[in-house]
């Protein structure tokens, strides 16, 4: 039988969302990182495209639950270094470098750093600014625990010589004489996500990088913008720290160059990171700003991409199409000049205060030889080389790879294929599950009904972080005369493992029902202190904490009156909330072990599969009578794969997989109940109990009309790419004696009805020509295009189809190509922009790149499971970012084309991430549920159906009799709805408007 | 009883001296400023230079009654601390009460009549007796009703004196005053006045004997009906329906006299005080079960007239209302409790 | 009467578990220094905070409150700022129509990565309402309650 | 020739019997005569015989849409806790409405207080309603005993005096105001349609009070409401304020003391004000019903013209759209949010 246990190499997103995955749904993981914390690439970025959310604050959380897992085993400065065995049961040898500051005992207080006398170039910050050789790499790092850099640490380096950091540090974390470690785990499967260098421009000596200080990557660029970088958020340039006025990003500096760096690959994610910078970059200039984008082609291809480069150029910011070829000092203010010629063949002169670099993806020098190390195969570019139509598997069996390492990609597919490399560990390791993961147990929880509160309160010294500037022992005494406080005292450092012990025999001993710690902030030791109250018997609800640190003694450092006045009451306000606050259930929702998968083509047969694999029963509805959907009407994919053979292999997997059930011709009718069960009724009138849904119903092809019609369906030799891959498919011998074709691109996508890429057109068209090319070398071929968007390595077939002679000819809007019909001729006409002239061209075959349209019953399927749609119609994720294949439904998962267009592998990699997640609610009898959630006093309901509204969740409806209810497992805490409530009728336990105005009114006792 | 007879100079002076040693209320002309806290709504504090301007007196009664005087809004009856640094954190105490004489004006019969009804049930209630004892009523009696006024029906008279501590009324080049009691007394007591002449003395008691006797006979027969033929009358249907529970009618009746009782903290102070409730309320008969007994509308509004038309006269004798007409005249849905009392009558005719 | 009593206002803020209250400890990590006159009061979410709340608080006293929640489409709880977004937009003009003086409510949005934002708000927001004074609209006296 | 609203009485009497007659309808809401001058009651017909005591007048300033849930539910048949909901249709009731009253009906049907099935609405287009409180002003220290109604002027009687006045000088402030004096929603028309008013500054009154200095609107703030009484008839005239328990009642916490005090009574009227926004439609009621004279309207009046004005949102005029805070743009106005933050000196925020 399989190990239960499972390695992830690799802390980024990517990482650790695998980790996350496999942790959640019942194997041991074991996160092997490298550098001193997890966050990845991610956790240096400022804000990501396309929502601008906060980078760092949407992360944090992931991280957060990462360091904190009871089954993720979580080893910084660490790498894998050998492996043997075959799947199911490997051997890693892991070592783990020394951090030199014991992480059990560092309480993050930054003393270490703050004494440390060592200034070293801070890496975190892209080499801008300095840190100490004691160091945290930033704010909210997982671990939150200091790290001695071996490097440049004074005493690691001369014994004997510093050691400051020893000294101060209270809690005694510093040892100067720990070694390296050597690890030998048995795992089931192992999942890489060692994600990606950036391109260094140094050797680009066009761009002055290096040389002039104003020049600098886009990475660079990002910690400059972020309010936790070098300059706090105030965009200053390197040179002189003015605020720059005038910024220029060029892109593809390290993508898409073969002739100086040998990357021929485009890395996919720079347009948009670019626009992003040029957008938010803006936001932070005072008064005139002007931002200019020099490139070759926008490719803004993902969801939500296109309106947000439409948003950028409305906003003022600036393109150019034209690679820059010289930037040059302008002036002796650091001021640069660049050179470029643009479309019309004109040389042009440009001046800014500053100009980025977009530099491209690469792989580490490690991650190459990790590679190595296990026998991977790598791709003609050192990525690590994949399956089309098993986009997460390496070459080797067991090993699994996801993120940037296997092609350059954003987050969102990142995360995507590490919930699929999860899914596909899952697989194999099916059996074992639950084998290797361990669960606490805790006493029996005091029944505090009826009793009066019996409030303990401790207050915190955290060594001299608070005693230093608060009067702690005076805190403590006011706490004791207050209402409710049997019990109060001071600790040193309350989060230190012996005082939680104490504080678990004082909780018996004094018969505490309810607990205030005054220290730092809840959202890092919130969890702590609820685990202490469990491990005493006390429901962990009964519990408050004040802020005495981040929000006193350390903002108010020169002021230790007023700063011991208000520990006062914060104190105070705690003791007023706790005191009214009840125990509360710990949710959870019994969960009906299968599954349903709406939509029969490959990304539903995909999930089916997997799920099933994973041995849960699926049910898989079709509205059709075959199943395969759109896959089947395609011929190959850009890497020459064809589908009709992997689509009829897959079918027959699906039909006769003994856990899944196929109903054809199928439509739902109905659905009721939520995550855990729901109860879906079809067309037929047979229902079905399920705990989780797979929404894949695919898209549809754009029927060309109007002005994009170009007389499809009027002349037989204008044709769609799927009627073209029909005729490949058939193997049709016209196709040879066509003399010249035309593709045109964009029909129907990039207009204003339709403000998206459909994606997978660029590489299919050109796909197309060059199978036609194949079959007819003599064959002349015209591209009329907007943008070419065939991003990541379907550049190279791009590559490919201008060496064969194929000829690309750029279009606009405001120039649409027209056809007409002459003779019994076709008839193009179209405009040139680099010869600025009209063409006309007769070809025998014309083919349209049509766009990829939700299909119309999305909407409704949609509202049976209370989903949101997009202003397209496609189906709208719970967030862009990190939850790419999960609704804000829980239970209810996307993929393929109903969330967006793509290409088969992403469909693929989507559905096998969608049953992933899945399986996380599968692997459990019941799943928890918010406790905190809110309640309704019927009595006070008016039914006026306003928190129904408010409700971003759909927990609360109005029953029968017009009444408000929650659906306590839908509901996530929010309030929305309760401050939403005229007559309080809906209110959130715990959080309730009489513990929050309890605790204002202490403030003023 | 002493009758004098004073100019109007002299009454602006008579209130001038008041002002000295006493508080002195009259009825507001119009809204009062935000100034005067001190003051409940529809009264003004009398400084005495002002005191000319507020007479005559608008015919009927004033705006507001004179209950807030007896039975304030709302009345302290404790206090406490809840500060944490205090040794007497949570121990109640009997807050200062004022001990200075309060002396209103234009005061009508009907509302002088009032507070005697007040005070049936409110015979041992030591808050609103001490009001009781520092409130001097000085009244004018009515040389013309309005229309809405209907004292005479409920037992009183336009004329009467009763309740008043001095009653004025109004004669040729001035007005008469009438000393009803001890407290009217003290309120002359060292002024010089002049005694009336007999002659308007007697026209007074002419007017008083023309007016007829005083009695409630006519409404009598409803003390002695059966309660059951009232309760399950059909006309409480649609009067319920109309009604829309505002608190309108009990706040500006001078004889609604419910109260209940709270606690307000503020800033660690606390004080226990009992304010007007109102029987239109749902929530004054709410259970603590979260039963109501009087959950409809219908049932509430029933209560309030049967009220002050049987059970106040079955337990006390009189009528628990001195038809002043201020809810005829301000109930927004035109609840007339005159046609009330003629469907109630003519309900027990045809007993 | 500020300088000579030494008064020294009391600020509430409720902030969003989320957003603002983690840009408040970024500000404590980050040693950011503000004035200590704010209470803060954390809930889940800006969309948590009612109207009755925030008036319920100027009537117990405070001399100032802000609210402060996650930027417009960061909302943890996707859309609860948007609601209080209008909600505030109301309250903060009817608030000013009474007289009540502006400055004594704000609102803000601070993200979890704005922990110098956040100490520049606390500063803002403390400096206006030292430049109001104590408190007096529509905050509750006991003491001047008797009527008649 | 009868007058307008003669005429409109005869038809509105003739309409209600046919609807009763023909079971149409359960339940005719209207108005019956009042005791006193200048006032009506709110009248809820059974029976056909009883339709001529409806009356249509320039006094009808009561809301009737306040009356409609318990009206409905007053015709359902009777039903207790345990027992199941009713199946089939419930009876119908009918109810005339003028501008205000049916964009409130709208509301209520938005809040699901009204099934929109059960409701027939008898539009009447409103010519505005007069001020009760306006007329006697004009007569002080007099008392009118009668005042009978034309189509353009009213002839105010009192025991010695008779007089002509303007009908549309004493019309409601709220009506005077008004831009949307016909029915949004009409099931039976009743009389001519009134058109739009095109009211150059609806919002005048707001405005004269915005103009204020800060102290001059809290003077007047306090000085409005210091005469309030908490008795609720503002709130209980109110088709919108429908809570079976009002925040004011709540205990814990309590939002707002009971007594007169001047805080919580201007708390109360903030509060509930607020707690109509968007949703309000200025009928005036509260105005009308407030026995100490009140003008607590202006408060809604200043929330219904920030919504007009930020969100382009006017309360009740279209059953399908949500109401103003149950709904939001991504761009709404923020202009309440503080930006000019102070920019603290690092050293002084650094502790240095």
């Amino acid at each position: 039988m399989s190990n239960g246990s499972v390695l992830v190499v690799g802390g980024g997103i990517a990482g650790v969302q695998a980790a996350l995955d496999l942790a959640n749904s019942g194997f041991l993981v074991h996160l092997v990182e490298r550098t001193t914390a997890i966050g990845g690439k991610m956790s240096q970025l400022d804000k990501t495209f396309p929502t601008n959310d906060c980078s760092a604050c949407i992360l944090s959380p992931k991280l957060v639950e990462c360091g904190r897992h009871f089954n993720i085993n979580l080893l910084t400065l660490a790498d894998l270094i050998a492996l043997e065995g075959e799947p199911g049961s490997f051997k890693a040898v892991v070592r783990q470098r020394p951090r030199y500051i014991d992480p059990e005992k560092c309480i993050a207080c930054g003393l270490c750093a703050e004494k440390c006398p060592k200034k070293v170039s801070n890496d975190f910050n892209m080499g801008i600014g300095e840190r100490k050789a004691a160091y945290l790499s930033y704010p909210q790092a997982v671990p939150l625990k200091y790290a001695l850099d071996p490097e440049h640490c004074i005493w690691i380096n001369k014994p004997g010589r510093c050691g400051l950091c020893a000294k101060v540090c209270q809690a005694g974390a510093i040892n100067f004489d720990e070694t390296a470690r050597e690890y030998i785990l048995e795992v089931g499967s192992v999942v890489l996500a060692p994600g990606f260098s950036r391109f260094d421009p140094s050797p680009l000596d066009f761009t002055g990088y290096g040389r002039l200080p104003n020049v600098v990557t886009s990475m660079e660029f990002e910690r400059l913008l972020s309010p936790s970088g070098p300059c706090m958020g105030h965009l200053e340039r390197p040179s002189d720290g003015q605020e720059p006025k005038r910024i220029a990003w060029l892109q593809c500096i390290g993508s898409r160059d073969i002739n100086r760096v040998g990357h021929p690959y485009c890395s996919s994610i720079c347009c948009m990171f670019a626009l992003k910078q040029a957008v938010i970059a803006k936001e932070h200039a005072h008064g005139e700003f002007e931002s200019s984008i020099f490139y070759m082609d926008m490719r803004t291809h993902g969801k939500g991409f296109e309106n947000y480069y439409n948003r950028a150029k409305e906003d003022g910011v600036r393109f150019h199409r034209a690679r820059v070829h010289s930037v040059i000092p302008a002036d002796d203010s650091g001021s640069l000049q660049l050179r470029y010629v643009d479309e019309l063949g004109k040389v042009n002169f440009a001046e800014f205060d500053m100009v980025v670099l977009s530099t491209g993806l690469q792989v580490y020098r490690h991650t190459v030889k990790l590679a190595e190390m296990l026998g991977l195969e790598l791709d003609a570019d050192n990525f690590i080389k994949t399956d089309s139509f098993n986009p997460v598997a390496t070459s080797r069996p067991g090993i699994y790879v996801c993120g940037a390492a296997s092609e350059p990609k954003d987050i969102p597919q990142s995360v995507m294929e590490a919930s699929a490399a999860a899914a596909e560990a899952g697989r194999i390791m099916a059996p074992a599950r639950w084998t290797e993961t361990s669960k606490k147990v805790y006493p029996a929880e005091m029944n505090i009904h009826a009793q009066a509160p019996r409030i303990g309160v401790f207050v915190c010294h955290c060594g001299i972080n608070i005693s230093s500037v608060v009067d702690v022992e005076a805190v403590a005494a006011h706490a004791k005369n207050l209402d409710g406080v049997v019990f109060s005292q001071c600790n040193l450092f309350t989060c230190s493992q012996d005082t939680i012990n104490q504080m678990v025999s004082i909780i018996k001993e004094q018969g505490l029902n309810r607990v205030v710690v005054a220290s730092c902030s809840p959202r890092t030791h919130e969890p702590l202190f609820q685990e202490t109250l469990r491990d005493a018997g006390l429901n962990k609800f009964l519990f408050e904490m004040a802020n005495i640190r981040d929000q006193n003694s350390w903002v108010h450092q020169l002021e230790p009156e007023k700063a011991t006045a208000k520990a006062k009451d914060l104190v105070a306000m705690a003791v007023a909330r706790v005191r009214s606050e009840g125990a509360l259930p710990y949710n959870t929702v019994p969960v009906t072990k299968s599954a349903l998968v709406i939509g029969g083509g490959v990304t539903g047969m995909t999930a089916a599969l997997s799920m099933a694999e994973q041995n849960y029963p699926v049910i898989l509805v079709e509205q059709s009578e075959c199943l395969g959907g759109n896959g089947r009407k395609v011929y190959r994919n850009w890497k020459g794969d064809t589908f009709l053979p992997f689509i009829n292999e897959l079918t027959a997997r699906v039909t006769t997989h003994p856990q899944i059930s196929v109903k054809y011709n199928t439509e739902i009718s109905e659905v009721t109940g939520s995550v855990g069960k729901f109860i879906t009724t079809f067309s037929d009138g047979h229902s079905f109990e399920h705990g989780v849904a797979v929404i894949a119903v695919g898209g549809q092809a754009y029927q060309p009309e109007e002005e994009w019609q170009f007389l499809h369906g009027i002349d037989h030799r204008v044709q769609t790419l799927l009627e073209l891959d029909q005729r490949f498919m058939e193997e049709d011998a016209g196709l040879k004696e066509v003399k010249q074709a035309v593709f045109i691109h964009c029909v129907g996508s990039r207009i204003p009805e339709r403000p998206y890429c459909s994606r997978v057109c660029c590489t299919h068209a050109i796909d197309s020509a060059v199978k036609l090319k194949e079959l007819n070398p003599e064959m002349d071929i015209y591209m009329l295009y907007r943008d070419i968007r065939t991003y990541g390595q379907r550049e190279r077939l791009y590559q490919e189809a201008r060496a064969k002679g194929i000829i690309f000819v750029c279009y606009d809007l405001d120039h649409l190509p027209h056809v007409s019909e002459r003779d019994g001729r076709l008839l193009v006409h179209a405009h040139d922009p680099i010869i600025d002239a009209n063409i006309s061209i007769h070809p025998d075959l014309l083919v349209l790149a049509t766009a990829i349209q939700p299909r119309e019953q999305t909407g409704s399927l949609s509202k049976f499971f209370k989903c949101a749609v997009d202003s397209q119609g496609f189906l709208l994720e719970a967030h862009m970012k990190l939850r790419p294949v999960d609704f804000a439904t829980e239970g209810v998962f996307l993929a393929g084309l109903c969330h967006y267009p793509k290409p088969m592998e992403e469909a693929i990699a989507q559905a096998k991430a969608a049953a992933a997640r899945a399986a996380i609610i599968l692997a459990y009898d019941a799943v928890p549920a918010e406790s905190v959630t809110a309640v309704v006093t019927p009595a006070k309901c008016t039914g006026c159906g306003l928190c129904v509204e408010v409700c971003a969740y759909h927990a609360v409806s109005l029953d029968e009799n017009g009444i408000s209810v929650v659906t306590t497992s839908m509901c996530k805490g929010c309030g929305a709805c309760v401050a939403g409530c005229r007559s309080d009728a809906v209110s959130l336990k715990n959080i309730g408007n009489e513990q929050i105005m309890a605790a204002v009114d202490a403030a003023f006792m | 009883m002493k009758v004098f007879k004073i100019s109007p100079a002299e009454l602006d002076t008579m209130i001038e001296q008041w002002n000295k040693v006493h508080v002195v209320y009259a009825p507001a002309m119009e809204k009062q400023a935000a100034a005067s806290p001190d003051c409940a709504p529809g009264w003004c504090r009398v400084d005495g230079s002002a005191a000319l301007t507020l007479l005559p007196l608008l015919t009927g009664p004033t705006l507001a009654s004179v209950k807030p005087f007896f039975f304030p809004q709302p009345e302290t009856l404790l206090t406490y601390t809840l500060e944490n640094t205090r040794p007497d954190k949570g121990m109640m105490r009997e807050p200062e009460r004022s001990k200075d004489m309060q002396v209103v004006l234009g005061v009508r019969p009907c509302d002088a009549r009032s507070v005697l009804l007040n005070n049936l049930p409110y015979q041992e209630d030591q808050f609103f007796q001490a009001n009781r004892q520092r409130t001097a009523l000085v009244g004018f009696i009515c040389d013309q009703t309005l229309s809405t006024c209907f004292c005479s029906r409920m037992g009183g008279s336009p004329l009467d004196n009763e309740g008043l501590d001095l009653a004025l009324s109004r004669a040729e080049d001035g007005f008469i005053v009438e000393v009803c009691s001890e407290k009217g007394e003290a309120l002359v007591t060292g002024l010089e006045l002049a005694p009336a002449p007999e002659g308007d003395i007697s026209a007074l008691a002419a007017r008083r004997n023309a007016g007829g006797n005083p009695s409630a006979t006519e409404l009598d027969s409803l003390k002695g009906s059966e309660l059951g033929t009232l309760y399950d009358a059909a006309m409480w249907q649609s009067l319920g329906e109309a009604c829309i529970n505002c608190g309108a009618c009990t706040f500006i009746c001078p004889t609604c006299y419910c109260f209940d009782i709270q606690d307000e903290v503020v800033r660690g102070q606390g004080r226990r005080i009992r304010y007007w409730d109102s029987c239109m309320f749902p929530l004054y008969s709410l259970h603590t079960s979260g039963h109501n007994p009087r959950g409809q509308k219908v049932q509430r509004t029933r209560n309030r007239f049967l009220h002050k038309l049987k059970y106040f006269p079955d337990r006390f004798g009189p009528f628990s209302c001195v038809g002043c007409g201020r809810c005829v005249k301000d109930c927004p849905v035109n609840i007339d409790i005159r046609e009330v009392m003629d469907d109630l009558m003519h309900l027990t005719a045809v007993e | 009467m500020s300088e000579t009593n030494n008064w020294e206002p009391k600020i509430i803020a409720f902030l969003c578990n989320w957003c603002s209250y983690a840009g408040a400890d970024l500000a404590g990590v980050s040693r950011f220094q503000y004035p200590p006159n704010i209470r803060i009061v954390k809930v889940p979410c800006s969309g948590r905070v009612s109207e009755n709340m925030i008036m319920s608080a100027l009537k117990s006293g405070a001399d100032g409150i802000l609210v402060s929640g996650c930027h417009p489409g960061d909302c943890h709880y996707i859309s609860g700022n948007y609601f209080a977004k209008r909600r505030f937009a109301l309250l903060s003009n009817l608030l000013d129509f009474i007289g009540i003086e502006p400055g004594r409510v704000s609102f803000s949005w601070v993200s979890a990565s704005e922990g110098e934002q956040f100490a520049e708000v606390v500063h803002s927001v403390t400096e206006r309402v030292k430049a109001l004074g104590p408190a007096s609209r529509l905050v509750k006296q006991l003491d001047a309650v008797q009527a008649a | 020739m009868p007058t307008i609203n003669k005429r409109i009485s005869e038809e509105i009497r003739a309409q209600a019997r046919k609807l009763l007659e023909e079971g149409e309808v359960a339940a005719v809401l209207g108005y019956g005569a009042g005791s006193l001058p200048m006032t009506v009651k709110p009248l809820v017909v059974r029976r056909p015989e009883d339709c001529s005591k409806l009356i249509w007048s320039a006094f009808c300033v009561l809301n009737l849409a306040n009356y409609l849930p318990a009206a409905l539910k007053s015709v359902e048949p009777p039903r207790g806790p345990r027992d199941p909901k009713h199946e089939g249709p419930l009876p119908k009731v009918a109810i005339l409405a003028t501008g205000c009253w049916s964009r409130n009906i709208v509301v209520q049907i938005q809040e699901h207080q009204v099934a929109r099935g059960r409701v027939v609405v008898m539009g009447v287009g409103s010519r505005g309603m007069v001020s009760r409180r306006k007329v006697e002003a004009l007569f002080p220290g007099l008392e009118i005993l009668a005042v009978e109604e034309g189509d353009h002027e009213l002839v105010v009687r009192g025991a010695d005096f008779a007089e002509t006045i303007n009908r549309w000088s004493v019309v409601r402030d709220n009506c005077q105001s008004c831009t949307h004096p016909d029915p949004v929603l009409v099931d039976l028309r009743i009389g001519e349609p009134v058109s739009e008013r095109k009211n150059p500054n609806p919002f005048k009154q707001v405005e004269e009070i915005e103009q204020q200095s800060g102290d001059e609107r809290w003077a007047w703030f306090t000085r409005e409401f210091s005469t309030c009484i908490r008795c609720y008839a503002c709130r209980n005239a109110c088709p919108l304020c429908y809570c079976p328990t009002c925040f004011v009642d709540d205990a814990k916490p309590q939002w707002v003391g009971k007594s007169l005090d001047a805080v919580d009574t201007g708390l109360f009227h903030v509060l509930r004000a607020y707690h109509c926004a968007g949703r309000c439609t200025d009928c005036g009621t509260c105005e009308t019903v407030c026995p100490m004279g009140i003008n607590m309207r202006l408060l809604t009046k200043k929330l219904n013209k920030d919504v007009l004005n930020l969100y382009n949102i006017e309360a009740g005029m279209e059953p399908d759209s949500p109401l103003p805070l149950t709904t939001y743009t991504m761009d709404d106005p923020e202009k309440f949010i503080i930006t000019e933050l102070t920019p603290v000196p690092r050293a002084v925020k650094e502790g240095k």
